[in-house]
């Protein structure tokens, strides 16, 4: 990953010129803005311009009590509404010492690997729409994304933002016919995610379009702070449902899917095979559902002893992270996300400097970003 | 007490980087150790490096308002021998605001500080592309400091918390 | 259940419509029986009231008018006769192809497809055009206004003129040229300067690299193309597109058939004319937003998008014409009028450009152009030389054609799956890249950092 | 007979020319007749550049690598031409004598030696 691209003597260089990608482009997924210098089809340099939709979300938290922050959550990563409910919640009840029921747990497990498979989806449609595809296999993938949403929908009445986990536990029971429905969907996934991998990861206009772009070693990834599927691509097995198991990940049993060239393809291939693993553990939490509340009953304005607490955990873009900091009031005095969609992006301008327009493109899809959760 | 599973006592970190980096540790915490911002980048280099700590991985960084001060809480992962550290380092007084910056030895630190810069107002010395993030150039003040809706032209937004008595939310 | 009613549910009727269907169905045959009594009693043979060849309706309406006026007038009767029929047919397709297109790409993508505007939403391409006529036209300030006005019309030239030469029954063809292989590429490659017109005046970053990729690519895609017909002129001795046909009906072999090299390399090639995918670079909306229309609004986008449909349906009446028998269908267009063997092959070879359409992603421009020069026009020079011995052989030979033409054809097509199997190169330079390699990602419950990733690369 | 195809290429070419050209005279009659809007303003017609102002023209002098395929196309596609002639002919001459075969094969050899030669130098390469 060389930041210097153009050999000094390249006769055939012209002029580089400016070119702005985005806020309002088909392929930066949302009001993001890439300026870059061009040679031809080269990237020369690159400048990224963030915060089109940035609406100061840590301090209209500071002004709001622990579970009226937690709709934030949604509105930052809203294709992991779920991940970032869960991650907030785990903070505030790591802080408060709230114990949470063994139903509200699984049914988190559940609801959160549901929105991983939601979100990998669309992270994974998108990216072959990068490619070129047009948009088949989007909407392809979109087909079971709308069944999840569904589920959403009947049990918390939203779809994307969802408003659903609380401190110390979920706010609804799902309702009777969630679990059928939910049944023949953990059935169906496997195969779809076989047709998926059939249609595209042995396509070899997809291969030679992903394979050997967009290079993350192992080292760079670990040291430019990417988790999730853009560090396990890169060949690092490292999940914090298995590092620090939360919500009783622990019981299930599940693989971690590891890249080996951390290319765009290898990202692409983890998500895939992550569907698979969710879906074996969707699969045995709902067999091993236990009865009981679904909640402890957790006064609305909670008030933490002062300190402070980080409470994470792994979304489908990497490590939704939550810092909040405690002064005995109702609200957080402190209260901090970590975005991963942000943090992923440390990498994309040595990624980008010498590659070209095409690749530049389809490794920023690989690195699946959510502006929302960028801009905050 | 609100702990990480996996964070390492504060007093471990701090034992071995006075012995490695004599003056380096300012206080010592249960959960975290407060480094000396002048040995920071050294400490961070140090903790990255060692065997023992193995910290490869920025996972978190942020900026906290202290009123009298601001404080820099960095999360540190080891991904080998998965253990957490927090480490912090504290600027001496709300008017001088600097902090080394620790891209050299993260590059995930890159965005981070920027956002840290931008929303809090914390300089980060040493930082390659020290520019405002998310809000443009000129715009005055720093959202997240704890004086911003006192700025000029500012109005704090809700009056007072629902389900709260009048007047407790008041710090 | 009756069998009327599981036929009325596997076609979705009604029972009145479905006997209105079998009344219509009965009407069909029957017409089909006067037709089949006609067409064999020989009465319409050369006739101009000989619905399975308009041509001789041409030729009476000349001799008709020559008679009684001076032979301008029917030169220019005959010509707009002729113009108006491609032009019709062109208005046609460009009005049904697209909601053709929307409806089958929609198919491919579980979706319903435009199904609002009028019957089945057959009416929705009208609605576009209408909605497009009555749109504001932007001019983007520091373009070259001259420049930028051609463009839109200069595009339908190539796609227009190209349908020139087609022949749709033995004398149906409206330029009956000797040169029509050449004439065919000449117009071709006209279309690029339009392209290119349309970006660089329309002075927007992404319209001049739309139109750079164009130069580059269309252009280089222009050489396969001609050497794929080389090799059409080879075998069938003449350059005129009439005659081609007859060639393919006398020997009763589609050339694509004795020639797969040159008719996949011209297809494929074509594509990358007339930007469709896999080879779309030129307006490849995830990089380039629109390429060289970019900055083109209201009825001129819609020109442009519209010359997209034309093209791909001129590529697939050209591709029926060259290397799938034209007219012909082994004798059957006796009965079936040869015009719409020629639509039904046309239709074919754009729904093929529209399951592409569907189905792959797009190649990057480094890798299309080392596709170009590296494999396509090597291998496009070689089998010129093949099918250049092939031609002396079969012409010299005394033997009956069908044995060498069959053993042309089986060696062809050996040589050509010989070429995409173990020439093709390598597409992608990745250091990663290796064809057929496994590469799921692999499963592990270890956890770990960089050594733990050290330790996974090691193990086999 | 062929100046008489020509001339039904013109008359071909001159409404492939009006062809286009209808829907856009319509479109400017319904501006004629007010149905269609038009209020040019500076922010309304300014490149599209995803939402922000272009910076520079684009104008500008331009990577060759384009241009070097454009020249290596005029080179090769005018000798495939000439190649026209001679496979139109080729079978009538085949019938002659065999040596058109050779003769053709010092052109095609011609044409593949400069494609080789391109190929080496690497002017072939994108970049």
């Amino acid at each position: 990953m060389s930041e210097q691209a153009v050999e000094p003597g390249d006769a055939a260089a012209g002029e580089p010129y400016i070119l702005n990608i985005g806020p309002q482009h088909p392929s930066t997924h949302g009001v993001f803005r890439l300026r870059v210098a061009m040679d031809g089809e080269r990237i020369v340099d690159m400048d990224m311009i963030v915060g089109y939709l940035h609406r100061s979300m840590e301090k209209l938290a500071e002004e709001r009590t622990y579970t009226q922050n937690i709709p934030f959550t949604d509105r930052a990563d809203y294709l992991a509404a779920m991940s970032g409910n869960l991650g907030l919640c785990l903070a505030a009840e790591r802080l408060a010492g709230v114990e949470v029921p063994e139903r509200a747990s699984a049914l988190r497990v559940i609801f959160a690997e549901l929105q991983r498979i939601a979100s990998h989806a669309m992270g994974n449609g998108t990216l072959v729409s990068d490619a070129g595809a047009w948009q088949t296999p989007l909407l392809y993938m979109f087909r079971e994304r709308e069944r999840i949403l569904d589920l959403f929908e009947m049990t918390c009445g939203a779809r994307l933002t969802t408003n659903y986990m609380r401190i110390g536990g979920v706010a609804f029971d799902p309702p009777a016919e969630f679990f059928p429905k939910l049944d023949s969907l953990v059935d169906d996934l496997p195969s779809c995610v076989d047709e998926y991998v059939e249609l595209l990861a042995e396509n070899e206009i997809f291969l030679a379009r992903t394979r050997g772009v967009g290079v993350i070693s192992a080292g760079d990834a670990i040291n430019g702070s990417l988790t999730g599927p853009q560090l396990r691509g890169s060949g690092v097995p490292w999940d914090l449902r298995k590092a620090e198991p939360y919500c009783g990940y622990e019981r299930y049993d599940f693989e971690i899917p590891v890249g080996s060239a951390g290319d765009v393809y290898d990202r692409f291939m983890v998500r895939m095979e992550e569907v698979r693993q969710s879906t074996r553990i969707i699969r045995q939490a709902l067999d091993a559902l236990p009865p009981g509340p679904h909640k402890t009953e957790v006064p609305l304005a909670l008030r933490p002893e002062p300190g402070e607490a980080y409470g994470r955990v792994e979304g489908p873009r990497g490590e939704v992270g939550f810092y909040l900091v405690a002064d005995g009031g109702p609200a957080p005095y402190r209260f901090h996300l970590r975005a991963p969609s942000l943090i992923n992006l440390s990498l994309l301008r040595s990624l980008a400097i010498g590659a070209s327009l095409p690749d530049a493109v389809v490794t920023l899809g690989s690195l699946d970003i959510v502006v929302g959760e960028i801009d905050r | 007490m609100p702990a990480g599973p996996r964070q390492l006592a504060g007093e471990r970190v701090a034992a071995a980087l006075e012995a490695a980096l004599p003056g380096s540790v300012v206080e010592v915490h249960p959960e975290w150790v407060v480094l000396a911002p002048g040995r920071l980048v050294e400490a961070l280099r140090w903790l990255r490096d060692s065997e023992e700590f193995d910290a490869a991985q920025l996972s978190s960084l942020c900026a906290v308002d202290y009123h009298s001060y601001f404080e820099v809480v960095y999360h540190l992962q080891s991904l080998d021998l998965n253990q957490q550290i927090v480490v912090k380092a504290r600027t001496t007084s709300r008017e001088d605001v600097s902090v080394p910056s620790a891209c050299e030895v993260y590059r995930g630190a890159l965005l981070q500080e920027r956002e840290a810069y931008d929303l809090m107002g914390v300089g980060f010395e040493g930082h390659p592309d020290l520019r405002r993030l998310f809000l443009w150039e000129g715009y005055p003040g720093h959202p997240l400091r704890k004086d911003f809706l006192q700025l000029e032209g500012h109005h704090p937004g809700l009056p007072r918390f629902p389900f709260e008595e009048p007047g407790v939310q008041s710090r | 259940m009756s069998a009327r009613s599981a036929l009325g549910r596997l076609l979705a009727l009604g029972p009145l419509r479905l006997a209105a269907l079998a009344a219509a169905l009965a009407l069909a045959a029957a017409a089909n029986a006067v037709v089949g009594y006609v067409v064999i009693d020989g009465r319409l043979d050369g006739e101009w009231y000989d619905l399975r060849d308009l041509g001789f309706a041409v030729a009476r309406l000349r001799a008709e008018l020559d008679a009684v006026a001076p032979p301008a007038l029917s030169y220019w009767v005959t010509a707009l006769v002729g113009v108006g029929g491609i032009l019709g047919f062109l208005g046609l397709v460009l009005l049904l192809g697209s909601w053709v297109e929307r409806r089958l790409l929609a198919r491919f993508q579980i979706r319903r497809g435009p199904n609002r505007v009028g019957p089945f939403g057959l009416l929705q391409p009208l609605a576009d055009a209408l909605k497009l006529m009555q749109k504001e036209v932007l001019v983007p300030r520091g373009a070259d206004r001259l420049l930028y006005a051609v463009p839109p019309i200069a595009v339908f030239i190539p796609a227009v003129l190209a349908w020139g030469p087609v022949p749709w029954a033995p004398n149906m063809t409206y330029l009956d040229i000797n040169v029509g292989v050449l004439y065919v590429i000449a117009v071709s490659s006209l279309a690029v300067l339009a392209l290119f017109m349309a970006g660089w005046a329309s002075n927007n970053h992404y319209a001049l690299l739309g139109a750079m990729r164009t130069v580059a690519m269309m252009v280089s895609y222009e050489i396969p193309v001609s050497l794929a017909l080389l090799s059409v002129v080879l075998v069938t001795g003449t350059l005129q597109l009439s005659e081609i046909v007859l060639w393919q009906e006398q020997h009763r072999l589609w050339l694509g058939l004795l020639l797969p090299v040159a008719f996949l390399t011209f297809f494929f090639s074509s594509t990358a004319e007339i930007n469709r995918t896999p080879n779309d670079i030129a307006e490849a909306e995830s990089e380039i937003v629109a390429g060289y229309h970019t900055e083109y609004s209201g009825m001129k986008a819609g020109l442009f998008i519209a010359i997209e449909l034309g093209n791909a349906v001129v590529l697939g009446a050209l591709v029926a014409t060259m290397f799938l028998g034209g007219w012909s269908l082994f004798g059957l267009e006796t009965w079936i009028p040869p015009y719409l063997v020629l639509a039904a092959k046309t239709g074919a070879v754009y729904f093929v450009l529209v399951w592409l359409r569907g189905t792959l992603p797009r190649f990057r421009l480094d890798q299309l152009m080392g596709f170009a020069w590296k494999y396509l026009i090597p291998i496009s020079i070689a089998n010129v030389g093949v099918v250049a011995v092939e031609a002396a052989i079969l012409v010299r030979l005394d033997a009956p054609g069908i044995v060498p033409l069959s053993a042309f054809t089986l060696l062809n097509i050996a040589l050509a799956v010989a070429c995409a199997r173990f020439a093709m190169p390598e597409p992608s330079g990745g250091p990663s890249a290796g064809r057929g390699a496994s590469h799921a990602p692999v499963l592990t419950t270890v956890l770990g950092g960089l050594r733990a990733s050290e330790r996974l690369r090691s193990a086999p | 007979m062929i100046p008489e195809q020509y001339g039904r290429a013109g008359v071909l070419l001159l409404f492939a020319i009006l062809f286009p050209a209808l829907p856009l005279v319509l479109s400017h009659l319904l501006y004629r007749l007010r149905i269609r809007p038009d209020r040019p303003d500076p922010v309304k017609s300014a490149a599209y550049e995803c939402g922000v102002e272009a910076e520079g023209s684009s104008w500008g002098r331009f990577n060759a690598r384009y241009y070097l395929f454009a020249i290596g196309f005029v080179i090769f596609d005018v000798e495939v031409i000439f190649l026209y002639p001679w496979a139109a002919a080729h079978a009538e001459l085949a019938l002659d004598s065999l040596a058109v075969l050779w003769k053709a094969a010092l052109f095609i050899g011609v044409l593949a030696f400069g494609l080789a030669y391109a190929w080496r130098r690497r002017a072939l390469e994108w970049r």
